[in-house]
C-alpha cells in the first residue's frame, strides 16, 4: 500500500477538515494509508514534519489549506527525494506537482459583489477579517479591490478576528460595534463564516429587527442552517471541498502512475448558497 | 531516677524506652530514655544535633522510630500521624516557625482544627475570641488581627505557642526553643504561662539552649548527647556548670566584655538618621574595637535599624558614616566595599541561600575572591573548596563536603557559615542581629570568640541580643531601644541588667497596657 | 490616601476605566443596557479565572484549564449527536473533567510534582482526546434548544449569562471564605509544610482545589457552545492567559498576594471593560491589545508604588 | 539504583525513547541523517526554553516569550522590506527585543509586581506592536537569499541551524554555570532576600535574566523567518508552553528545582524526539498529543517516586 502524509496547520477550520476528511475516505478506497498531521496555525512545527515525511520517504505529501512557500525549502527537499506533493485549498508554487484551489481572490470579489449589489451599491459595513491566513487575506484583497469601484460603500468598523475562538470573538466584537453604530449598519463582510455567525448572533440577541444583511465564505453548515431560517445571514460562498479532494485523488492517482499533471493549478469553482438555493421560504 | 520526680508515686505519663533514629549515616537518636510525670515541666536539654528535634518529632507522628517504644500511662504506643498525636493531647512548638504568612494570628490558630461554626459557616467572632482568651495570658499586646507575614520573628514566636494553647485542653505541651527570639521582657510572661499550665497538671516538655531559664522555671531534665540520655534528674539536684558538663563533657567557657583600647578611632558614626513611626532622629558613634551592644523588647525595632545602617532599608536624611566616608542610603554594596558585615536575625530566611551549596552560600557575598584570574568574572571551584575550606579551619565548621546544602549542618554550624561569608576582607565593621539563636552552649561559647576577636582586630562591632546574659558578656557599652526609640546608652559602672530591663520598658509602658510580671 | 489606593488601587483603576469610557461615548458605552451586556461578555472569561483562583489558594497553577474548555464544549456536542439527554450530556461532562482534575491534583500532591508541568502534560493530553473525540472538526446540528437556552436570553432582565456567573461566583466565595474548606486551601497555598504540620491533609484538599477548577473549565466549555451553538476542539485557546491576568490582577486588589474571588472578578470585568469600551471607540484590535496591557501594568504598578517602603 | 533514578531519570527517559524508535523504524528514525535532523528541529524551541532558563534561575516566568519570538520574526521582514540591510536590520531587532526584556525585568524586580502578571502584560503589548507592524498579515518576500542562509543548508555537514543551538546553549551554559552573573543570578532565584542582604543587587542581575530571554526569543524568531521564508504575527504562540514544558524536564533531570542548561537541552531534546518519531511511525496529531503528555508525566514521576521518602 502507498503511504500519503496529509499535512495542515488548519484543520480545526471546518473546510479544511471537509476536505482532509473526502482526501482520505476517497484515498483509502484507493488501498493508500493516509496519514493526517495538523500543527496547529504553528508553521515551524509544518516545516518539522514535512522533513519527518520526506525521512519516512512517504509516497506522496498532500498539503492542505497553506502556500507552499510557507515552507518551500522543506517542499524542495520532498522534490529532491522525489516524493511528489500536490496542495488543495493553497497556492501554485515551485516544486508543487498541482494546486487544487478555488481562488481565494475571486471568492474575495464575488462575495463583495454580492453583497454590494444587495445593498444597491449604497450602505455602511463591517469587516471581519484575519490577514495571518494567506487565504483569507486573498479574500480580503478581493474586498479593496471590488471597494474601488462601489464608491457608495464604505467601511464604518472592522475587527481582526481571534484565532481560536473566531465565533465567540466576532459575537463579542459585533455587539459592542452595535452599540456605537446600530441600525446606520447595513451589511457585514465576513471574510470566513465563523465571525459571520458570531455577527448574527449578535445581531438576534441585540438588534433582531435591524435590517442589515451578512455574507460569509465556506459554506459553514452553521451558517447554512442561518441563511435556511430566515436570519440576516443571507449567503455564504461554498467552496466545493469534497470537489476539490476528488480533484485532488485523481490527479495523485495519476501522479503515482507516473504521468505528470496538464495544468500546475485547477480552479474548482465555489457556489453560492442564499435563501433561494435553499428553497427557503420567507416573510 | 524515680525519686527524681515531683508527684511521687503517681505512674509517669510518658515514657521513652530506647529511642532509635537512623538517616543514613545519620544516628539522630540513639537510645534516647526518657520519663515524664504530669504537672511537671521538664527540660531536654543539649548541643546543636544531639536529637532534641529530632525526639520530638516521634513525639508528634511526623517520624516512626526505627526502635524502641514509647508508653502513655504505661500502655505502649504507636504514634502513626500529626492528628492522632492533637487527639492524644499533645501540643508542639516546632523550633522552624510553620505558621501560613497571609494568615492573621487568629486564622493560624485554627489552621487544622475544627473550626467554630455558625450555620455552617466559620464563626469569626468566636475563633478570635478564643485566641484573644489565650493570647491575654502571654501576650496582650499581640496584634491578632496583622497577616503573621508582617510580624517580626518574635511576635511570630508568639502566635506558635498561643496556637498551641487553643482549642482542646492539652495534657502534653511541647516547646522546642520557644524563647530563641523572645526578649527577656516576654520570655518572662511565657514562663508565667508555662507554670500556669503544669498548675493545671499538663505536662511540658521544655528545649532550650537558654540554661538560666532552663534552671529558673523547669523541674527535671534530660540531658541528650549524640542521641543518647547521659543524664537525667531534678533540676534542684543540678547546676549549670553540672548540665554544661553533661551536654558537652566539658566545662562553660564564657566571654569577658573587653573595653576598647583608649583613644581608638570612630569607626561607625550615625547622626539624626530618622527612625521608627515617628521618624526621631538616632544618633550614636562606635569605636574600632568597641563592641556596641543594642537591646530592647520585641518589636523594639532593634532589627529595622540595623537593615537601616546595612542599607538593606533606605532613610531619608541624617548622615551614616564609615571610617569618615558617608555612606549613601540603601546602598548594601557601599558598605560591603567600605568593609562592613551583616548577619542577620533569620538565618533560614535572610541568611542562607538554602538551595545553594555551603561554598556558593560563602562566596556569594564577594564573588572577586573566588575569580580563576584577576580581572575575569570566571568564577573557579576550585578556589571556592578552597575558601570553603579556609572558612571551616577558622571558625572550626563541623562540615564534610562544601558542595553540599547548608541545611545539612546543626543550627550552630549554620551560624557560623553566615560569619565565614565575610572572612577574607579587611572587616571595619561587623553588625550581628541575634548572632546565636539557636545555639548550643559550645557553638556559643566559639561565636563570642569570633565576635571578640573581630573586635579586636580592630572592627567595630554592633550586636542585637535578646539574652541578657551574653549582653552583658560581650557589650562594654548597651544602648537600649523602646519602640523605636534609644532610651538609655549605658557603660562602665551605669552597665547593669536591673537598669537596662528597666530603659526597655521605659517606652514600652505607653504601648503596653499590662506591666509584664518581670 | 496610599493605604487607600494600596487597598483599593485595581478596584479604583476599574471605576476609573468605566468612567473614563462613559465620558467618552455616553451615548453607547455609557448606557444601562451595555453595561449588563459587559457582565454577559465577562462571564465566561470570569468562570474560568474563578476556577483558576481555587487552584492559585492551593499555590499551584492549572495550565490544562483552556483544554478543558475545549474538551467539555466538544464532549457535549458528541455525547448530543449520540443522543444522550441533555441533563445527562452536562453530568458526564463535568464527571469526566472532574476525574482529569482529580489526576492533576493527585499527581501534583502526591508526589510533589511541580503543577505547572504536570498540568502542562494533561492539557496536551486532554487536548489530544478532544481532537479525537472531534477528529478535529468544529462540531455543529443536534444541540437542543433547551441546553441553548442555559446561555441566550434573559431572566427578569438580567441575561441568563449573567446569573450563572452570579451563581458561580458566589459559591465559589463561600467555599473560600465562609467554610473550613476554604481556610484549608489558603493554608496549603501560604505554607505547605505548616498546614501539613498542622494536620491538614495535602493530598484530597489540593485534589478538591484543581477539581473544582477542572469543572468550572468544562462548564465554560458547555456554555461556549450553548452560547454560540457550535463547538470548536480548539475553542478554549484564548481563555488560559487572560484567566490569569484576571487572577493577578484581582490578587494585587484586595489581600495582598492571595487568590480571591472578589479580586478575580474586578480583574476579569477590566479585561471585559477595556475590550468592549475600546471596541465601541472604534480602536484598532492591535491598539487595544496596547492599551489592555498598559493598563494591567498600570493597576499592579499603582498597588505596588502605593505599598513601596512598607517593606513587604 | 534509585539515586541513579534520582539523577539521570530523565537523561534515561530520552534514551530509552531514542532506541524505542530505533527500533520500531530503523530504516527511517534510526539513521544518522533522521537524528541529525531531530537536533535541528529542536533548535527553535531549545533556544527559547534556554532563555526561559535563564528567567527560570532568578526564580521568574518570562510569558513574553511568545510574543517577543512573533516580534522578531516579523520586525527582521518589515525592516528588510524597508531596505535595511540585513546585519543591521537584525541587530535593531535585538536591540528592541533587550528594550521589552529590560522594562519587564526592570518592573519585576524594582516594584517586585509577580512577574507572571508583568510579563503577561508585556506580552500583550508586544502582541499588539507585531500586528500593528504587520498589520495583521503573514509577511513574505523581500528576504535576502543570505539571510535565510542562516537557518538552512549544513556547515561541515552539520545543519546550520544546529550550529546556532550549539552556539547559544554553551554561552548560557558557561554564563550560569561558569561566570560571576550565574552565581548571581541562581543566588536571587535561591533566596532574594538573604541574596539581597549578602550584596547582591537584584534590579540589575534580574533585568540581565530577562534582556537575555527576549533577546533568545527574538533570535528565534528570526531563525524561524529564516527557516520558513515567511513571518507570521502569531507565528511563536507555540513556542510558550512547550519551551517550559522542556524547562521543567530539565529541572526534573539535573539539579534538583534548580533550571539549568544542560537539563533543558534534554527536556526539549524529549519533546523533539518524540514528535519526529511519531510521525515517521505515522501516528496521527491527536495520538501524538496524548503520547507526548504521558511521556512527560512519566519522566517527572519517574525521577520523583525515585526520590519518595527522601523527604524534601
Ligand atoms: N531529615 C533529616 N535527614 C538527615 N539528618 C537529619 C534529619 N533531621 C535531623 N538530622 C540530623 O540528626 C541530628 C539531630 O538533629 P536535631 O535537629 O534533632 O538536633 P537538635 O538537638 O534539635 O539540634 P538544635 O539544638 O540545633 O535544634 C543532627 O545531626 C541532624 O543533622
Ligand atoms: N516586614 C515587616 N512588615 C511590617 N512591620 C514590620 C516588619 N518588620 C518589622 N516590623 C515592625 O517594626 C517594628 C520593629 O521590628 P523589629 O524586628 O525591628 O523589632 P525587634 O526589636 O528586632 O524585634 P525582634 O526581636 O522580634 O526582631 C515591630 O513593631 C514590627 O512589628
Ligand atoms: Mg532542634
Ligand atoms: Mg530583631
Amino acid at each position: 500500500a502507498q503511504n500519503i502524509n496529509m499535512l495542515t496547520p488548519y484543520m480545526s477550520s471546518i473546510p479544511t477538515n471537509d476536505m482532509v476528511q473526502a482526501f482520505k475516505a476517497e484515498g483509502e478506497d484507493r488501498g493508500w494509508n493516509v496519514t493526517v498531521i495538523d500543527t496547529r496555525n504553528d508553521f515551524g512545527q509544518l516545516a518539522s514534519r514535512l522533513e519527518d515525511s520526506v525521512n519516512a520517504s512517504v509516497d506522496a505529501i498532500v498539503l492542505v489549506s497553506t502556500s507552499a512557500e510557507l515552507v518551500a525549502d522543506q517542499v524542495a527537499l520532498a522534490a529532491e527525494a522525489g516524493i511528489p506533493v500536490i496542495s488543495l485549498d493553497g497556492a501554485k508554487a515551485e516544486n508543487v506537482a498541482v494546486n487544487v484551489t478555488s481562488n481565494n481572490f475571486d471568492l474575495g470579489v464575488q462575495l463583495s459583489e454580492a453583497l454590494f449589489d444587495a445593498l444597491d451599491g449604497e450602505g455602511d459595513i463591517v469587516k471581519f477579517y484575519h490577514s495571518a491566513h494567506p487565504g483569507v487575506f486573498q479574500r480580503e484583497q478581493g474586498l479593496d479591490e471590488t471597494l474601488e469601484s462601489y464608491p457608495g460603500i464604505n467601511v464604518i468598523a472592522e475587527h481582526f478576528v481571534q484565532v481560536p475562538g473566531p465565533v465567540d470573538d466576532g459575537r463579542v466584537a459585533m455587539e459592542n460595534i452595535l452599540r456605537q453604530y446600530g441600525d446606520e449598519i447595513d451589511g457585514v463582510w465576513a471574510a470566513f463564516d465563523d465571525p459571520g455567525i458570531g455577527a448574527e448572533l449578535a445581531f438576534e440577541a441585540e438588534l433582531p429587527d435591524s435590517q442589515a444583511i451578512i455574507m460569509g465564505i465556506d459554506g459553514n453548515e452553521q451558517a447554512v442552517d442561518m441563511i435556511a431560517s430566515c436570519t440576516h445571514y443571507r449567503l455564504t460562498l461554498r467552496q466545493d471541498f469534497a470537489g476539490m479532494a476528488d480533484v485532488g485523488v485523481q490527479e495523485l492517482e495519476k501522479i503515482l502512475a507516473g504521468t505528470a499533471p496538464e495544468q500546475d493549478e485547477i480552479y474548482v469553482a465555489a457556489v453560492p448558497v442564499t435563501r433561494e438555493s435553499l428553497g427557503a421560504t420567507c416573510e | 531516677m524515680s525519686d527524681a520526680d515531683p508527684a511521687e508515686g503517681t505512674p509517669p505519663f510518658l515514657e521513652l524506652r530506647g529511642l532509635k533514629k537512623h538517616f543514613g549515616g545519620v544516628r539522630a537518636l540513639d537510645g534516647a530514655e526518657l520519663t515524664l510525670r504530669t504537672g511537671s515541666v521538664h527540660s531536654i536539654v543539649g548541643e546543636n544535633g544531639a536529637g532534641k528535634s529530632t525526639l520530638i518529632k516521634t513525639l508528634s507522628g511526623l517520624l516512626v522510630p526505627s526502635a524502641g517504644e514509647i508508653r502513655i500511662d504505661g500502655t505502649p504506643v504507636t504514634i502513626a500521624g500529626v492528628n492522632q498525636a492533637e487527639a492524644l493531647g499533645f501540643r508542639f512548638i516546632h523550633q522552624e516557625l510553620s505558621l501560613v504568612p497571609h494568615f492573621t494570628a487568629v486564622e493560624n490558630a485554627f489552621v487544622g482544627r475544627p473550626y467554630p461554626r455558625r450555620g455552617g459557616f466559620i464563626d469569626w467572632a468566636a475563633m478570635r475570641r478564643r485566641v484573644a482568651a489565650a493570647a491575654g495570658d502571654i501576650a496582650p499586646d499581640l496584634p491578632l488581627d496583622r497577616p503573621v507575614g508582617q510580624m517580626t520573628t518574635g511576635q511570630k514566636q508568639l502566635v506558635e505557642i498561643i496556637r498551641a494553647l487553643v482549642g482542646q485542653p492539652p495534657r502534653l505541651v511541647v516547646m522546642d526553643e520557644p524563647t530563641a527570639s523572645l526578649s527577656d521582657g516576654e520570655a518572662a510572661r511565657l514562663h508565667a504561662a508555662v507554670e500556669r499550665l503544669s498548675r493545671t497538671g499538663v505536662a511540658v516538655l521544655y528545649i532550650s539552649h537558654r540554661l538560666d531559664e532552663v534552671m529558673a522555671i523547669c523541674d527535671s531534665y534530660t540531658v541528650l548527647r549524640n542521641g543518647c540520655t547521659v543524664g537525667a534528674g531534678r533540676i534542684a539536684e543540678i547546676d549549670r556548670a553540672g548540665l554544661v558538663q553533661l551536654m558537652s563533657g566539658r566545662a562553660e567557657m564564657r566571654g569577658q566584655a573587653q573595653p576598647p583600647a583608649p583613644g581608638s578611632p570612630t569607626v561607625l558614626r550615625l547622626r539624626d538618621v530618622p527612625f521608627g513611626a515617628q521618624k526621631r532622629p538616632v544618633s550614636f558613634d562606635i569605636r574600632a574595637g568597641e563592641v556596641l551592644g543594642l537591646y530592647g523588647l520585641v518589636g523594639a525595632g532593634r532589627s529595622s535599624l540595623l537593615k537601616l545602617i546595612w542599607g538593606a532599608r533606605s532613610h531619608a536624611g541624617g548622615e551614616i558614616s564609615l571610617d569618615g566616608t558617608s555612606l549613601r542610603p540603601g546602598r548594601i554594596t557601599d558598605r560591603i566595599a567600605a568593609g562592613a558585615a551583616y548577619v542577620p536575625e533569620d538565618r533560614r530566611h535572610e541568611g542562607l541561600i538554602v538551595s545553594r551549596s555551603i561554598a556558593d552560600n560563602l562566596a556569594i557575598s564577594d564573588l572577586r575572591q573566588v575569580r580563576r584570574a584577576k580581572g575575569l568574572p570566571l568564577t573557579s571551584r576550585g578556589r571556592m573548596a578552597a575558601r570553603a575550606e579556609d572558612v571551616r579551619k577558622a571558625l572550626s565548621v563541623k562540615m564534610d563536603a562544601p558542595w553540599n546544602g547548608p541545611l545539612t549542618l546543626s543550627g550552630g554550624n549554620q551560624q557560623k557559615l553566615l560569619f565565614g561569608r565575610w572572612l577574607g576582607t579587611p572587616m571595619r565593621v561587623l553588625i550581628l542581629d541575634e548572632p546565636t539563636r539557636g545555639v548550643d552552649v559550645g557553638a556559643k561559647a566559639e561565636i563570642h570568640q569570633l565576635v571578640q576577636r573581630f573586635a579586636a582586630d580592630g572592627a567595630a562591632v554592633l550586636m542585637t541580643t535578646s539574652d541578657l546574659d551574653e549582653l552583658m558578656a560581650l557589650s562594654s557599652r548597651v544602648l537600649v531601644m523602646a519602640s523605636g526609640e534609644i532610651t538609655a546608652d549605658l557603660d562602665g559602672d551605669a552597665l547593669m541588667p536591673a537598669r537596662v530591663i528597666d530603659a526597655a520598658f521605659q517606652q514600652g509602658q505607653r504601648t503596653t497596657p499590662k506591666e509584664p510580671s518581670v | 490616601m496610599t493605604s487607600f489606593v494600596r487597598r483599593y488601587g485595581t478596584l479604583a483603576a476599574l471605576v476609573a476605566i468605566v468612567i473614563g469610557f462613559s465620558i467618552a461615548s455616553p451615548g453607547a458605552f455609557g448606557t444601562a443596557s451595555n453595561l449588563i451586556n459587559i457582565t454577559q461578555q465577562m462571564t465566561l472569561l470570569a468562570i474560568v479565572a474563578i476556577g483558576a483562583t481555587l487552584v492559585m489558594a492551593v499555590g499551584e497553577f492549572d495550565l490544562s484549564t483552556a483544554a478543558l474548555v475545549s474538551f467539555g464544549g466538544i464532549l457535549v456536542v458528541v455525547l448530543f449527536k449520540a443522543g444522550v439527554p441533555a441533563p445527562l450530556a452536562c453530568l458526564a461532562v463535568l464527571g469526566g473533567a472532574a476525574v482529569f482534575g482529580a489526576v492533576s491534583g493527585f499527581i501534583v500532591a502526591r508526589f510533589e510534582v511541580l503543577s505547572f508541568i504536570t498540568t502542562l502534560a494533561m492539557g496536551t493530553i486532554i487536548g489530544g482526546v478532544t481532537f479525537w473525540l472531534s477528529s478535529g472538526a468544529t462540531l455543529f446540528g443536534d444541540i437542543p434548544a433547551g441546553f441553548r437556552d442555559l446561555a441566550r436570553g434573559k431572566i427578569a432582565g438580567i441575561p441568563t449569562l449573567t446569573l450563572w456567573l452570579l451563581g458561580v461566583a458566589v459559591l465559589a466565595w463561600v467555599v473560600l471564605d465562609k467554610v473550613e474548606l476554604g481556610r484549608r486551601l489558603y493554608a496549603i497555598g501560604g505554607n505547605r509544610e505548616a498546614a501539613r504540620l498542622a494536620g491538614v491533609r495535602i493530598v484530597p484538599n489540593t485534589m478538591m482545589a484543581f477539581v473544582g477548577s477542572a469543572m468550572l473549565s468544562a462548564l465554560v466549555g458547555m456554555l461556549l457552545t450553548a452560547r454560540i451553538g457550535s463547538a470548536n476542539p480548539t475553542g478554549g485557546g484564548g481563555f488560559l492567559l487572560a484567566a490569569y491576568a484576571a487572577v493577578f490582577l484581582g490578587m494585587t486588589a484586595f489581600r495582598e498576594g492571595e487568590a480571591n474571588v472578589p479580586g478575580t472578578l474586578v480583574g476579569a470585568a477590566i479585561i471585559a471593560v477595556v475590550g468592549n469600551g475600546l471596541t465601541i471607540l472604534g480602536v484598532s484590535t492591535f491598539m487595544q491589545d496596547i492599551i489592555t496591557g498598559l493598563i494591567i501594568l498600570a493597576a499592579v504598578l499603582v498597588r505596588r508604588t502605593g505599598m513601596e517602603g512598607h517593606g513587604r
